[in-house]
């Protein structure tokens, strides 16, 4: 086949892949979404052996065949608990393919003239290395994840320092094989993987086992970032297209995730080395949080509970409230409400509240009723209540509100708590819960940033 | 003139790439996570034609690894993620016409 | 043409049948109005406001009748009433004329053309005029309010320091246009509402309002092409007492409204269903004046059954008598409107109208209606 | 620890002092209850529940009061009901202390420990007991169903083929804890809600209520750290009726709950506000009691001045009295639960507690509370 | 300036006008987003006039001078009103631009060799045809805007086999100049040229003034393209890309914008034709609409009077209805509810619901009194009514419910009935209404229609 | 394999067009009509080079043309954009921090 047949071809592919990724996004298409990336992958395989480069499938052929059994039983015999192990394995096999397809393609450099050559270098260096990483760093987030090694983050003194060491190394190798491409280049080229390999290693043990998802779709990006420098190092269009469209959906993917998580992605990253600096220092820091990300959290929560105060009355917040609730409960999340008895400004303020915008009664739970499973609510929602969540009243002995019995939010999952500013309530007494670490605070008025979230839920 | 064209490629799939991902449902991170991973075993072209090709006798063992490693790759994640959807489709409720 | 109206004399009666704002629209159609002093005293409208819409106040009663091509009123007319009504004139009102054929003879007798709110049809068109079911809306209303009134609960929930209260439980016996009512008001105020009726379209109705339907099996039951429910056969009767007895004993308000037209009201509370409720509870009883749906009920009377308070007044939109006597005087407006012809200044109740067949008991001295004709 | 409970003997009064569901808590706590034949009539609670909780119905009166260590009742004690009382025993009720001194006199001389449920404080720690706000509430709530009970016009907007009605305009002055519950009971009814108090801070919670807060320009008005209003200065006052009386004017409902504590209320809605309203509208006065918001009003009278009635009842949260009891006995609960120590089964009401400081007037036969110890 | 120095500032360029184009998309950055696209311009042209391969910079310094001052008296001049007007002036200048690049482009093949002359004759003639039909089409909205011709549509019989055939001869030349690529060129050329603007008047003729803005913008889309096939034919990138980014970007544009006058884009290129043929035939059909659709239409409205009936109180939307009402609102909307007296199943029925909603009572109409002002409503929205607003009551003397005065939402610009089914009402009488020319059926549940909408206004 | 890249390129291209417009309010459609328009006046670019070549005069004549046409679009274009937006600025009230 004529290299312009297969060009086009690519382009349909590449095409494939472009609506298999769109449509995976959203649970109405995702089925058939896969089936599209699926075909254009058949499509770019089969046009590939077509070529008249390939003078000898013997190799493909066996390689293939084992790889596909591999994998076909591999898929099949996971458990759906296992998914994201699975997932990690099959994502360091990727990148340890670009690594050799790096590798080899040292090889392929001979044939040509010594014209490119630089370019080639730098492009199989990046592919060797990203490859690597990849490799390593899956191969560690499976182990963490099926508790083949200790879950939790691995660290040690100057662990950080190593890591950079390692990087400066690689990149000292890559610098050598460039001034002299021909001398000593096998020894490089096995430093450099041994090198990334490790790099992989140092980058992934001292995260927490809970941040591996993360972490997995991260290395899922570097993977097509190496699939697509491997397509720069043999010059093949598809590798260069389909690798940069994975590693920049992997980027946007892995920050959506995180976003779910509440967390940044450097926090997930270098979480390990600081946690064990800096544990007491949290106390006194707020962490805001905005209607999106709070959006991404309650998605991903299995039961929430809503805890109305004056400041819902005042902004007359309580029908986006309910609307949030039913929304909540349409997605399979648990939703109650628990009103405090002197939540408001009068008796039954809230009653009167929930009650004009539909709330069914069954919905609402009184203070000791809630307090007593508040630990397993993954997130309690703060609507323009203070001083009734006040955990002051339980811890303080000296606050003025010593003794009131109030909702303890605190020991529920995640707290969001919305409201305007860090005023504080009728009492005039300062808040703790907002300081914690389980607290985020939405700022904000709480109708509005409650449509906000409805917003995102709905579109 | 093809290093430009290679630049436009890189820069358009990539932002093409950040484009084509903006809100995914929760239930839907792992599925998408695990389908991109299969596309990223692409490399698994590149690897046939280093396979194939007249290359020395070690480049092409390498080569024949990574089908072997990428097939794994790209067969299995494909799979999986199908597998993933499936369940996810069984659990959703039919939704009338909107 | 002139429009007389006199005062109301049923006992308990506080609605008038014209309010100044519909006097002064009908005068400026061209008719002329003449009154009775202290005509919407009792609704809250003063001579003063009458005389300002242009409304003459009469001298005397006899001279507002006597004077009077046509005749507003909301009651039946009391016999010496019609001796003083101009022969030939048209009179206007609730009559009752099922039960009052003495009346409708003596109307008849005097050569008045006696149109019954009642038989307005339930048409489309007729609906502005509908004035049983205008009234019928405010009762609805109204019995939720004496209910409230009367219990000694209070309806809402709260959930405050001195602890939690749970909301009233009200249970609507009928849904129709009172009973509707009665649930939306119960409702507004934050009780949880049941809801029964015989007709099976009106569960849909009934959730329309954030309400629950007692579901109660009873067969095959229908409803007449106006819209009333049909009678029950007795076997069905026990079907529905037997579903409901849970429900009201757990009620701390019974609101009933089940009515059949033309017929007494069905009797589906019984003693045995009051004392199954908690010392305090409250009936209220909208059906009394037709025979009553409670057993027990005594009509204007409040009635203590061991601690449970049956209310059993009749004439509900009294008590809101300046609402009522507003729609009242609307329905009575729409109909004068229907049949006003502007041009030639003429007020014509043509026989062949719908309405009007359906409406006038007697005309020419004859008793015209076919449902009482041929008796 | 024996408790006792007699039945309320002040005319009108409905209430009790302890609902069986309490009792039966207090039993398991240890206490042992002695109660009067007939405790919860009127709230409806007949004497089964009592005993089925566990309560003994005492063979008179006098048996249930002189046995008890711990006297809970609603009302202030009648002076005989004083003579039976075992000399330290405790008595715990409302007692209007400044006002009856002689009470106060009598009570102390006789060796018992008064507590007086006005007098708990305002505190967080305190909520749970403060009888005056749960009982305040619920008058709230009483004041609208009375409202609307009496008032000739529907609360609701309703557009129906009998015409519009507008909704009733209800002005709510004094928006403390029983006007806020007035509020909101209103809007739930469907009427246009406007209210007016003198503490700046009360604009937003009306608002938080849906309704609208009327602003009159007062210059400088306090409140006292209780949260209680001061008094105005008598200009104030009269900026006040100025500004108000277009609002009454206009109002089909006029709902008073101005009150000042401990002294007695303003005299804010005069006789020409009175007569500027339409006939037919209803003005309930909730401060009659403390002397009245309105001039004219009378209590335990429906007083029609021209066509406009002012409803002076006092006593409202008898009218709910099931509800009113029940928070007024989980007061009374939480007052004794939160003195109870569980282990040495003592009841110890420490002198040195903030609650205890204010709330007890007399105690080992002397007059300790400060506001009346050096009178 | 190295060719590859160059490629990379058009890259440059290039990422500046897809960061432009999507901030332009949104109001908070729109107008960073058109400096962006500026900078990418600016930039794009620098590098060009430092290009080795220009040597006379005379006529493109007048040319170019003159162009600007042109531009910029012609920006500066034109009123507010005139904007659409003087966008499709601005759109047919570029479009005349690619015809005459293209055409010059003419020029330059001898340069090269024969090899890709047939790659190059096409793209040139596909930059003069687009560029052709840009220029004349744009002309004729110019002219039909600013009223300088009539605005209506014009058409004559056998107009479209006229554009037909102006086609088949235009692809007719194109044949002929690859057959003979040097015989006979010039004529063919003058011939493709007066072929492309014949046809572009002919496709824009017979559509009406009020769908001018959509024409403009579908041909600014074609310029776009025309960009991008000058490109192709001189071999330069940014021209290529940025091109079809625009007429990408221009397509899904026009689209929204038929969306947002409620037509399909073939309804608006071909009504003129249609219009004229069937007229009385749209009695008896349905349509209907998406509820993505109808906030689009929404969006445009100025005016909106909803329309309650017992399908609200089914579907319990009445909250959704409240918060509808408020989202229109603050965009600026005028917004009122329609109260008919018989809605519902008892009086006063929707004035419960819509209380308990918190709708004001301010913004409660009276029959009488909207139907006034019925014919000023930009849309209706009819929410779970039927009888109420049947017009039979009004116009068929046999109808069971003729005489009954009803709301005339059928004499508002736009109605939405939001229903779960054609099924008639109370009255079991059908509905005319479904079927009138304005109006469009939002089949579904009240309550999750409305919710819909909300989510695209919140989106 | 410069066709393929011009393959890629295009369609690349097409795809980002089509992923960076989704939702636009009714109020930025001419704006953005005309912004884009501006961007089409990349034309300029092209003819310039022709322009500024070594063509025979007729088509150095066309092109320089083809300069004055491209350059009226873009400059007029961008700047009756700004208008448009200065304008639309101005009415949109200063939104607090949500
Ligand atoms: N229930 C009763 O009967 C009664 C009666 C009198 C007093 N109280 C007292 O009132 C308090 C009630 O506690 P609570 O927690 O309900 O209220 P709270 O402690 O008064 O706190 C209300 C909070 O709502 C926030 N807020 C106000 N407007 C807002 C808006 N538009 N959007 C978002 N947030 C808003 C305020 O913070 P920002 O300003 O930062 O937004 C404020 O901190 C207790 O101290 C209780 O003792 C109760
Ligand atoms: N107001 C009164 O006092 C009173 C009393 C008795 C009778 N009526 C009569 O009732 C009628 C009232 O007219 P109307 O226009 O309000 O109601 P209607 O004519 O009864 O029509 C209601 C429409 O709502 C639709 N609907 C039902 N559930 C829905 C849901 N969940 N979502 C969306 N649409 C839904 C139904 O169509 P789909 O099934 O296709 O969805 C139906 O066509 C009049 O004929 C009146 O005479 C009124
Ligand atoms: N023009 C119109 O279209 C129009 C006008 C007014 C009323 N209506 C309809 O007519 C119907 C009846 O109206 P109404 O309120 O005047 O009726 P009604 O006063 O005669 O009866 C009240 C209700 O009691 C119910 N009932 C009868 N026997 C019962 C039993 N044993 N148990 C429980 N409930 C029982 C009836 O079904 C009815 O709903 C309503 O559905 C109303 O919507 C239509
Ligand atoms: N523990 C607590 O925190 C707690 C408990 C109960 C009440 N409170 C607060 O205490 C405050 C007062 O409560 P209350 O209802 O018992 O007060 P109250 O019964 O003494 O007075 C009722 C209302 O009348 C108002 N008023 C006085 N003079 C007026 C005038 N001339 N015109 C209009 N209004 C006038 C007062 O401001 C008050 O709001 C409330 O704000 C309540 O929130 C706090």
């Amino acid at each position: 086949m004529s290299e312009e047949l297969i060009g086009a071809v690519y382009i349909v592919s590449a095409i494939l892949f472009v609506f298999g990724l769109k449509l995976l996004g959203s649970p109405a298409t995702a089925v058939r979404g896969n089936q599209l990336s699926t075909l254009g992958m058949l499509v770019a395989v089969v046009v590939t052996l077509g070529s008249t480069d390939i003078i000898d499938y013997r190799w493909i052929a066996i390689a293939a065949a084992l790889g596909a059994v591999v994998g076909i039983v591999a898929a099949q015999r996971v458990a759906m608990t296992g998914m994201p192990e699975m997932v990690a394995l099959f994502n360091g096999s990727g990148g340890l393919a670009s690594l050799l397809v790096g590798w080899a393609a040292l090889g392929m450099e001979g044939a040509e003239g010594d014209s490119q050559s630089a370019f080639t270098i730098i492009t199989v260096l990046l592919s060797i290395l990203i490859g690597g990483v990849t490799f390593s760093g899956s191969l560690v987030a499976w182990a963490k994840l099926s508790e083949t090694m200790p879950s939790g983050a691995i660290s040690f003194p100057g662990q950080q320092f190593v890591s950079l060491i390692l990087l400066v190394a690689t990149i000292g190798c890559g610098a050598a094989m460039l001034a002299q491409p021909d001398a000593g280049t096998a020894m490089l080229v096995y430093a450099v993987i041994a090198l990334s390999v490790l790099l992989g290693v140092m980058a992934v043990i001292p995260i927490g086992g809970a941040d591996m998802p993360v972490v997995i779709s991260l290395l899922n990006s570097y993977s097509g970032l190496a699939a697509c420098a491997a397509g720069l190092a043999i010059n093949n269009t598809i590798l260069i297209v389909a690798g940069a469209l994975v590693g920049a959906a992997g980027i946007i993917l892995t920050n959506i995730m995180c976003k779910a998580m509440n967390r940044s992605l450097s926090n997930v990253l270098f979480s390990g080395f600081t946690a064990s600096k800096s544990a007491a220092k949290v106390e006194g820091e707020v962490k805001p949080i905005s209607p999106d990300d709070a959006y991404l959290i309650l998605e991903a929560a299995s039961s929430v509970v809503m805890v109305p105060g004056y400041g819902m009355a005042v902004a007359q917040a309580q029908h986006v409230v309910r609307e949030l609730g039913e929304l909540l409960e349409e997605h399979g999340t648990e939703v109650s409400y628990a009103i405090h008895p002197v939540a408001g400004r009068m008796p039954g303020h809230m009653n009167v509240l929930l009650a004009e915008a539909n709330v069914p009664y069954d919905q609402l739970i009184e203070m000791d009723d809630i307090n007593r499973r508040i630990e397993n609510v993954d997130v309690a929602i703060v609507i323009g209540a203070n001083d009734v969540v006040n955990p002051a009243a339980r811890e303080d002995e000296n606050s003025p509100i010593y003794g009131m019995p109030i909702i303890n939010v605190d020991q529920a999952r995640t707290v969001f708590v919305l409201k305007r500013s860090m005023a504080s309530g009728f009492s005039g007494v300062d808040n703790p819960l907002f300081f914690k670490e389980n607290t985020r605070m939405l700022f904000g008025d709480a109708k509005q940033s409650i449509s906000h979230m409805i917003a995102e839920f709905k579109g | 003139m093809e290093m430009v064209f290679l630049g436009f490629v890189l820069m358009l799939s990539i932002f093409l790439g950040f484009e084509l991902i903006s809100k995914v449902p929760a239930t839907l991170h792992t599925p998408l996570m695990s389908g991109a991973n299969a596309i990223s075993g692409i490399t698994v072209v590149g690897a046939i034609t280093l396979a194939g090709g007249e290359l020395a006798g070690w480049a092409t063992l390498l080569a024949a690894m990574a089908v072997f490693f990428a097939t794994v790759n790209v067969v299995g994640g494909y799979m999986v993620t199908d597998r993933m959807l499936s369940m996810f489709k069984k659990k959703d409720k039919p939704e009338a016409r909107s | 043409m002139r429009i007389g109206v006199p005062v109301e004399t049923w006992p308990g009666e506080l609605r008038t049948a014209l309010v100044p704002g519909n006097a002064k629209k009908l005068i400026r159609s061209g008719f002329e109005i003449i009154a009775e002093s202290g005509l919407g005293r009792a609704s809250g409208f003063p001579d003063e406001e009458y005389t300002d819409a242009g409304v003459t106040i009469g001298n005397d009663r006899g001279e507002v009748l006597s004077q009077a091509d046509l005749v507003l009123r909301v009651r039946q007319p009391e016999p010496a009433d019609i001796e003083s009504l101009k022969s030939g004139c048209v009179h206007v009102s609730f009559l009752d004329p099922m039960n009052r054929r003495e009346l409708v003879d003596s109307l008849a007798a005097r050569g008045v053309t006696a149109v019954s709110m009642e038989m307005i049809p339930r048409s489309t068109r007729a609906q502005k005029m509908d004035a049983l079911s205008s009234q019928a809306n405010l009762a609805g209303y109204v019995t939720v309010i004496a209910a409230a009134n009367h219990c000694p609960k209070i309806f809402p929930m709260m959930m405050t320091p001195s602890g939690t209260i749970r909301p009233a439980k009200v249970f609507v016996i009928g849904a129709g246009v009172a009973g509707l009512q009665a649930i939306a008001t119960a409702k507004r105020l934050g009780a949880r509402v049941e809801a029964f009726d015989t007709r099976p379209v009106v569960a849909e109705q009934v959730r329309s309002l954030g309400a629950k339907f007692v579901e109660i099996d009873l067969g095959e039951v229908g409803q007449t092409d106006q819209g009333y429910a049909k009678a029950l056969t007795p076997e069905q009767i026990e079907l529905q007492k037997a579903g409901q007895a849970k429900v009201i004993a757990e009620s701390d308000v019974v609101i009933t409204t089940a009515q059949l037209f033309g017929r007494p009201a069905p009797r589906i509370v019984t003693a045995e269903m009051v004392s199954s409720m908690q010392p305090g509870s409250v009936i209220v009883d909208m059906a009394v004046e037709s025979g009553g749906n409670v057993e027990g009920a005594v009509l204007n009377e409040i009635v203590d059954v061991g601690g449970v308070n049956i209310y059993g007044f009749g004439n509900l939109p009294s008590q809101v008598s300046r609402s009522a006597s507003e729609m009242y005087s609307n329905n009575l407006f729409n109909l004068i409107d229907e049949f006003w012809d502007a041009e030639t200044k003429q007020w014509n109740l043509s026989p062949d109208d719908e309405i009007v067949q359906a409406a006038v008991i007697t005309r020419d001295g004859n008793i015209v209606h076919p449902m009482l004709e041929d008796k």
